[in-house]
């Protein structure tokens, strides 16, 4: 089976380093991924706000290039297997998949707009985040074969943002979801417990209500820092860009020095796998990690 | 078709009601009675306001003599409600009971449907069928089978010991089984009564007392019902005595072995106090528990696991009760009518990871709160946390797995009013400020809308709305090394953190986890929720669809003590209803064999579940013994030389009513 | 109020048969609780879905019925303690039957609806009305006639030139 | 209506902003000839809607939810309003546009109703008839994104923000600069970026499932 990579717009300009990591460490693990030909923007949160309609058949051209792009598999059921590493992207694909299963009408509808660029959705295409592919196809146990490094000393507070696991319970518990802090026990890294992995960063409220992002990604900063996280890991574009970028503007708000690295997970895998840094895009970040190997010599 | 006919020409009379709007907003009733008046055979169609009133039956009957009608079918409501009454106003008219037959049209068409020419339409097919129908009928006569006296009561707790103690006081003997080591229930645990602050042990350890000490009553503690067999008058019951490792008829409750035990201090999980305290390997569950009698946990006892101990405890038995090659028993029991008390559980708060029980060791659950404030309890009545510190701020949480469609979605009823019990008691044992965060204030019962007043002006704090989460980060300085509460105060619109130091869970009360197991025992149905089904809501709500078992207590829904005291005395008044009679009255639906047809296939006797045919092989056809026939028609059904039929549902009264059903298209 | 003649509109006619103990009990609840639900099913209450002898329901589809519906306890919950087994039996055996005589599968239903479930009275009778409406009148009693009719032909043509032999 | 905060350029973390008073006595009733009767249908009727009416103002959706100490009305209130047709308050108010679509409120309603979908819907309500306040960035930013997409089939941040702030308040340009600047050495912004290969497609598909407003969604 061939996953298809949807990346969305965000891994091509500010979530570069996620996509350049995601595709090393799927290369390193051996995972066939092909890129989505001519995708285009799910609509995000936007989208749905303008019309809803719209959004699903802007989302379901998606879906529908998916179908024709990937074959048949042995059993003769189509076989599609959607990445969608951008948490915007994965759970507007999923709310479109399940929306269009349950309302007849909009299906129609939809279905009816996409005959006219001449393509056709039949609700096959499953779309899946990185991390359940890493989790339940790969496995823990079969990526901990692939570690060169392990990330000994670490600690490594995981965050999963909202769009990842809510409203869907898909392959983690909505309240207290564990994947990300399993992946990171595997990996050698110690995962910090702390009640706020699942709190909204905030998303495009950074860009358009500038306080109230800022005090979220404050509170998110601080509890980690406090709680004594030596980074902090994300899932999706838009919360690293949240998380790291503001970083400099929220200590001269309130006079406190935060000095956070923040990683995509993928890049912590990428590493603890011992592909070098700079294939990863760590080199893209604001904030520089500290040498990891340097952790290692001091445990 | 002659045959059938007992009683000459067959003369039908057909009434039909309104009830009021209920069936007439509906169905053209007139119409009804019209189309009706033209089917061969009835001799008088007529429609009233309300027929189950007293003029109503009497227009029957009337109608019976003056007409000299032999069939009667009444079209009105369910026969489940009204059948009965009828058939007494037929008998009384002076024709046999079983001549009257009952249509459905409020239930089944009024009720449910809202095209009024569909709904008339319905009730005349309906109408139609038992026309056709009541051709067939013949006269019966009940049977009556004899009721053995003797009652089981199922569950110790405060329903189960009410129900009992009244059995036993009107003569009855009564077998009281419970599944603890010791009678009490969850009553026993709490420490004061809403809304009166009564001590609970005051008024249930007396109660107690006279379950143990009554001779009509024989109390199996530590033991559960295994299985059940028979029917209404005729039960029997198999027991399951699980083991003490002690001999019940030797041992005092000296409580001596439990000071000899080898363990020094307790190491086990102790149930009584929900985990607050340990208990050793051999204890009592509390002071006052009834049997006066220890037990040995045989997961923790040494003795019992390696086989090898010291045995400190059967040295200092000087009455040598101790047995340790005690085994599990099976008692069988007989009995005539079951009550079944077997309680609810709470909710386990872990289920609902945002509030943080078992995740922050300063959350605690309700029920471990009425002990922690129990001058019996563990701490012996002082509010002192786990942490080994007096809280000076407290939140009390309604609701929790209440009204929640992810958890439960019913109103456990109990909560409110004990939230407020317990916030009066935090209060007054531990002087922190009290906060209570609830949906909706529900303190309907007599004295607790006044109870709760009267906690308000004591300075509890009242915030209406349901809390997000309760959470160990700090936003403010305040709030360091606490607990939060986030929570809107919805009668202001603002979102409030609020930081305590403790924080009690309302846990909601649900059914046994192991309902399932009981309610198939005695074929007792469930509602959606898994509480067990009365008979009706209201006026039967101790009654079940198996005649003789009767329910009481928190298995047929969450109430408080005053409510399940209620029915338990309820229940027992109905089971003494039946016994007093003395016999009971069988419907006459059994089956029967028309020896000339039956080819003595034999292939109804393996189908039949209580063995009621029998194969004669002189005469080699089978036979159904009428008194063990319970009447459900499989072998009728399956009877490949349709030769057995049942009584009420004969193969041609059944034929009839589907072509009654369907022939309006042939006309 | 005006009666609409019985000819105008088809709507598909079922015959029910439930059980005394869970799902005539559940068809009153839903009653009790003013369920709305859509009038064609026609109830014959039975002591145990047990009781449903296999020609009840021919008997029913032969009168002219779209549709046989029966309706007992779960699974495990028999008044009677194992007459549903008995009915499971006999359903996929008679499906079979009917199957062979060219009666759909969507006319002939087995549902378990305990005591306590007035709403699944409702969605089983709007979903059966629903699937009935699509495949439309079964009309046995009138395929009957035409089939007699077509009989009667058949032996005319074959007697013809006996006739006058018999005549005699 | 103004944001004040927006304008505050540092804030003292320690102390809760001062609460604003209006001092102005201003006369407070409602008529129910002012109410819009069919609003709650309106938004009931619309996906995911359908659970509205069985709310019981329990308020965990506010209490659970990251931003709702910067809405005027808190979820819960606006769930009522809708109910009891609140129509303009409701449409005009902040808190559509604050909800950042966390779905914290979805996951935890004891009722089980939508609310991040209610939102959703109040702000294609509200964009359609023109209540939200001018010069006010999100709603704005939604259009813009709506109108790239439509063009390029893809959304480029870069763009987006620069044509935001543009039309918004070009100050906010100037505050963002050094920000982009740093993404732009770091090969994380580019400011042209082809979209898609065959972006007459999506503006056909997206015109031919253009839904006529009295359409009822089922």
């Amino acid at each position: 089976m061939k996953y298809i990579y949807y990346p969305g717009c965000s891994l091509k300009s500010t979530g570069r380093p996620y996509e350049e990591s995601l595709l090393a460490v799927f290369k390193e693990l051996q995972i066939p991924m092909e890129e989505l030909h001519d995708w285009n923007c799910c609509g995000a949160t936007s989208y749905m706000s303008v019309d809803e309609l719209k959004a699903f058949g802007l989302a379901a051209r998606n879906l529908a290039l998916a179908e024709s792009q990937n074959g048949i598999n042995g059993n003769g059921d189509p076989d599609v297997h959607i990445v969608a590493p951008c948490s915007a992207c994965y759970l507007v694909l999923i709310k479109t998949e399940r929306y269009l299963k349950e309302y007849k009408n909009e299906r129609k509808a939809v279905i009816k707009g996409l005959k006219t660029i001449g393509l056709d959705y039949n609700g096959k295409a499953v779309i899946r985040h990185p991390v359940d592919v890493l989790f339940n196809d790969i496995g823990l146990e079969s990526i901990a074969k692939h570690i060169k490094k392990p990330l000994k000393g670490i600690k490594v507070a995981s965050y999963y943002g909202c769009q990842m696991i809510r409203p869907f319970e898909l392959f983690d518990p909505v309240h207290y979801p564990v994947t990300l802090d399993l992946l990171v026990d595997k990996l050698g890294a110690t995962p910090l417990d702390w009640p706020l992995k699942t709190r909204c960063c905030g998303g495009s409220l950074t860009g358009t209500l500038h306080e109230a992002g800022m005090r979220l990604n404050y509170r998110l900063l601080s509890e980690a820092k406090k709680r004594g996280a030596d980074m902090i890991i994300t899932t999706c574009p838009l919360c690293q860009f949240n998380l790291e970028c503001y970083q400099d503007r929220i200590s001269s708000y309130t006079g406190k020095k935060i000095e956070m690295p923040i990683l995509y997970f993928t890049q912590l895998v990428g590493l603890a796998l011992g592909i070098p840094e700079k294939k990863l895009g760590i080199h893209r970040s604001f904030i520089r990690f500290p040498n990891f190997q340097a952790l290692e010599m001091e445990v | 078709m002659t045959s059938t006919k007992q009683n000459g020409e067959v003369r039908i009379g057909y009434f039909v009601c309104h009830c009021g709007h209920n069936i007439g907003a509906t169905i053209d009733v007139l119409k009804v009675a019209d189309v009706i008046k033209n089917l061969p055979g009835v001799v008088i169609s007529r429609e009233y306001k309300y027929m189950c009133s007293d003029p109503g039956q009497e227009m029957i009957q009337e109608d019976i003599k003056e007409h000299n009608l032999n069939r009667i079918v009444v079209a009105a409501c369910s026969p489940l409600l009204h059948e009965n009454t009828f058939r007494r106003a037929t008998e009384k008219a002076g024709i046999n009971q079983y001549y009257f037959h009952m249509v459905n049209i409020r239930e089944n068409a009024s009720w449910v449907h809202v095209d009024k020419a569909e709904a008339t339409r319905k009730a005349i097919d309906l109408s139609r069928a038992a026309i056709q129908r009541v051709f067939f009928h013949q006269a019966l006569e009940k049977k009556q089978v004899s009721i053995n006296p003797n009652v089981l009561v199922v569950g110790g707790g405060i329903s189960g010991i009410h129900a009992a103690l009244t059995l036993a006081k009107a003569g009855k003997k009564v077998y009281l089984v419970e599944r603890d080591p010791t009678i009490g229930g969850l009553m026993a645990k709490f420490d004061k009564t809403f809304p009166t602050l009564d001590c609970a042990a005051c008024i249930l350890t007396p109660k107690m007392t006279e379950v143990k000490n009554h001779p009509n009553i024989e109390l199996m503690t530590y033991s559960e019902v295994e299985k059940v067999s028979g029917f209404v008058g005729q039960y029997k019951a198999t027991i399951k005595r699980k083991p003490r490792y002690i001999k019940e008829d030797v041992c005092v409750g000296c409580l001596d072995c439990i000071d000899a035990c080898i363990y020094k201090d307790g190491k086990y999980y102790d149930e009584f106090n929900v985990g607050l305290s340990k208990r050793k390997p051999v204890y009592i569950p509390f002071p006052q528990a009834t049997p006066q009698l220890v037990v040995f946990d045989p997961e923790a006892c040494v003795r019992l696991k390696r086989g090898k101990c010291k045995e400190t405890c059967v040295e200092k038995c000087d009455r040598d009760a101790i047995d340790f090659d005690q085994k599990e028993k099976f008692e069988e029991i007989e009995i005539g009518s079951v009550i079944v008390a077997t309680g609810f559980q709470i909710f386990d708060a872990k289920k609902i990871p945002y509030y943080g029980y078992g995740k922050y060791q300063n959350v605690y659950n309700a029920l471990e709160i009425e002990r922690l404030v129990n001058s019996s309890g563990p701490t012996g009545g002082q509010v002192v946390m786990r942490n080994g510190e007096v809280p000076k701020k407290i939140g009390i949480i309604h609701c929790v797995g209440s009204r929640d469609e992810k958890t439960n979605i019913w109103c456990s009823r109990v909560c409110c009013t004990y939230s407020v019990k317990l916030a009066h008691l935090l209060k007054e044992l531990s002087g922190a400020d009290v906060y209570n965060f609830y949906i909706d204030m529900r303190t309907p019962g007599k004295g607790q809308e006044e109870f709760y007043n009267q906690v308000m002006r004591e300075g509890v704090h009242f915030i209406r709305g349901r809390v997000a989460e309760v959470t160990d980060w700090a936003a403010e300085k305040e709030e360091q090394g606490k607990l939060i509460i986030r929570v809107e105060d919805t009668l202001i619109g603002v979102v409030r953190r609020i930081p305590v130091d403790m924080v009690v869970l309302g846990v909601g009360v649900e059914p046994h986890s192991d309902a399932d197991k009981i309610r198939r025992l005695f074929n007792i149905s469930c509602s959606t929720e898994g509480f067990y089904l009365e008979k009706h809501p209201k006026l039967a709500p101790f009654d079940t669809a198996s005649d003789g078992v009767y329910i009481a207590g928190g298995c047929q829904g969450p109430k408080d003590i005053t409510d399940a005291v209620a029915q338990a005395g309820a229940a027992a008044a109905e089971a003494l209803a039946l016994i007093d009679k003395g016999f009971i009255e069988m419907e006459p639906n059994t089956a029967f064999i028309s020896e000339d047809n039956c080819s003595g296939c034999k292939s109804c006797i393996p189908l039949c579940p209580y063995t009621a045919i029998s194969f004669d092989e002189e005469v080699f056809k089978a036979k159904i013994n009428e008194v063990l026939c319970k009447g459900c028609g499989t072998c009728v059904a399956a009877c490949p030389s349709a030769a057995i039929d049942q009584n009420l549902f004969t193969n041609d009264q059944i034929y009839n009513e589907i072509d009654g059903l369907l022939k309006y298209e042939i006309v | 109020m005006e009666l609409k003649s019985q000819n105008d509109t088809w709507k598909p006619r079922i015959v029910a048969f439930f059980c005394n103990w869970c799902t005539y009990t559940a068809a009153d609840l839903a009653g009790v609780s003013r369920i709305k639900h859509e009038p064609n099913v026609r109830v014959i209450r039975v002591m145990c879905s047990g009781r449903v002898d296999p020609q009840f329901v021919i008997d029913a589809f032969v009168k002219g019925a779209d549709g046989v519906l029966i309706g007992g306890c779960h699974i495990g919950d028999c008044h009677y303690i194992d007459g549903n087994h008995k009915t499971i039996r006999r359903f996929a055996m008679l499906k079979r039957i009917l199957k062979d005589m060219g009666i759909e599968d969507e006319r002939f239903r087995l549902e378990w609806i305990s005591a306590s479930e007035g709403e699944k009275v409702k969605t089983v009778t709007n979903d059966m009305v629903e699937k009935l409406e699509k495949l439309g009148p079964l009309g046995l009693p009138k395929k009957f006639i035409a089939w007699d009719e077509e009989m009667n032909h058949l032996e005319l043509e074959i007697s013809k030139p006996k006739e006058e032999i018999e005549h005699v | 209506m103004t944001f004040s905060f927006l304008r505050t350029r540092k804030w003292k973390y320690q102390k809760p902003s001062r609460i604003e008073q209006d001092k102005t006595v201003r006369r407070r009733i409602k008529y129910e000839s002012e109410l819009d009767i069919g609003f709650r249908e309106k938004i009931a009727k619309m996906a995911w809607g359908e659970r509205l009416d069985s709310c019981m103002q329990c308020g965990t959706c506010s209490a659970t939810c990251p931003v709702s100490h910067y809405m005027d009305y808190t979820p819960r209130r606006i769930i009522d309003m809708v109910r009891q047709g609140f129509k303009e308050e409701v449409l005009n108010s902040f808190t559509l546009w604050v909800c950042a679509s966390c779905y914290s409120c979805t996951v935890e309603c004891p009722r089980g109703i939508k609310i991040t979908d209610v939102m959703y819907a109040l702000k294609r309500e509200a964009i359609k008839q023109g209540f939200h306040p001018k010069r006010f960035l999100i709603p704005m930013l939604a259009s813009k994104f709506y109108k790239q997409v439509l063009r390029h089939g893809r959304q480029n941040e870069g763009r987006l923000i620069l044509s935001l702030y543009l039309s918004a308040n070009p100050l906010l340009l100037l505050r963002n600069s050094k920000l982009a600047f740093r993404l732009w050495r770091r090969g994380r912004m580019k400011l042209f970026e082809k979209g898609i290969r065959n972006k007459a497609s999506i503006r056909k598909l997206l015109s031919s499932i253009e839904r006529r407003e009295e359409e009822p969604v089922q």
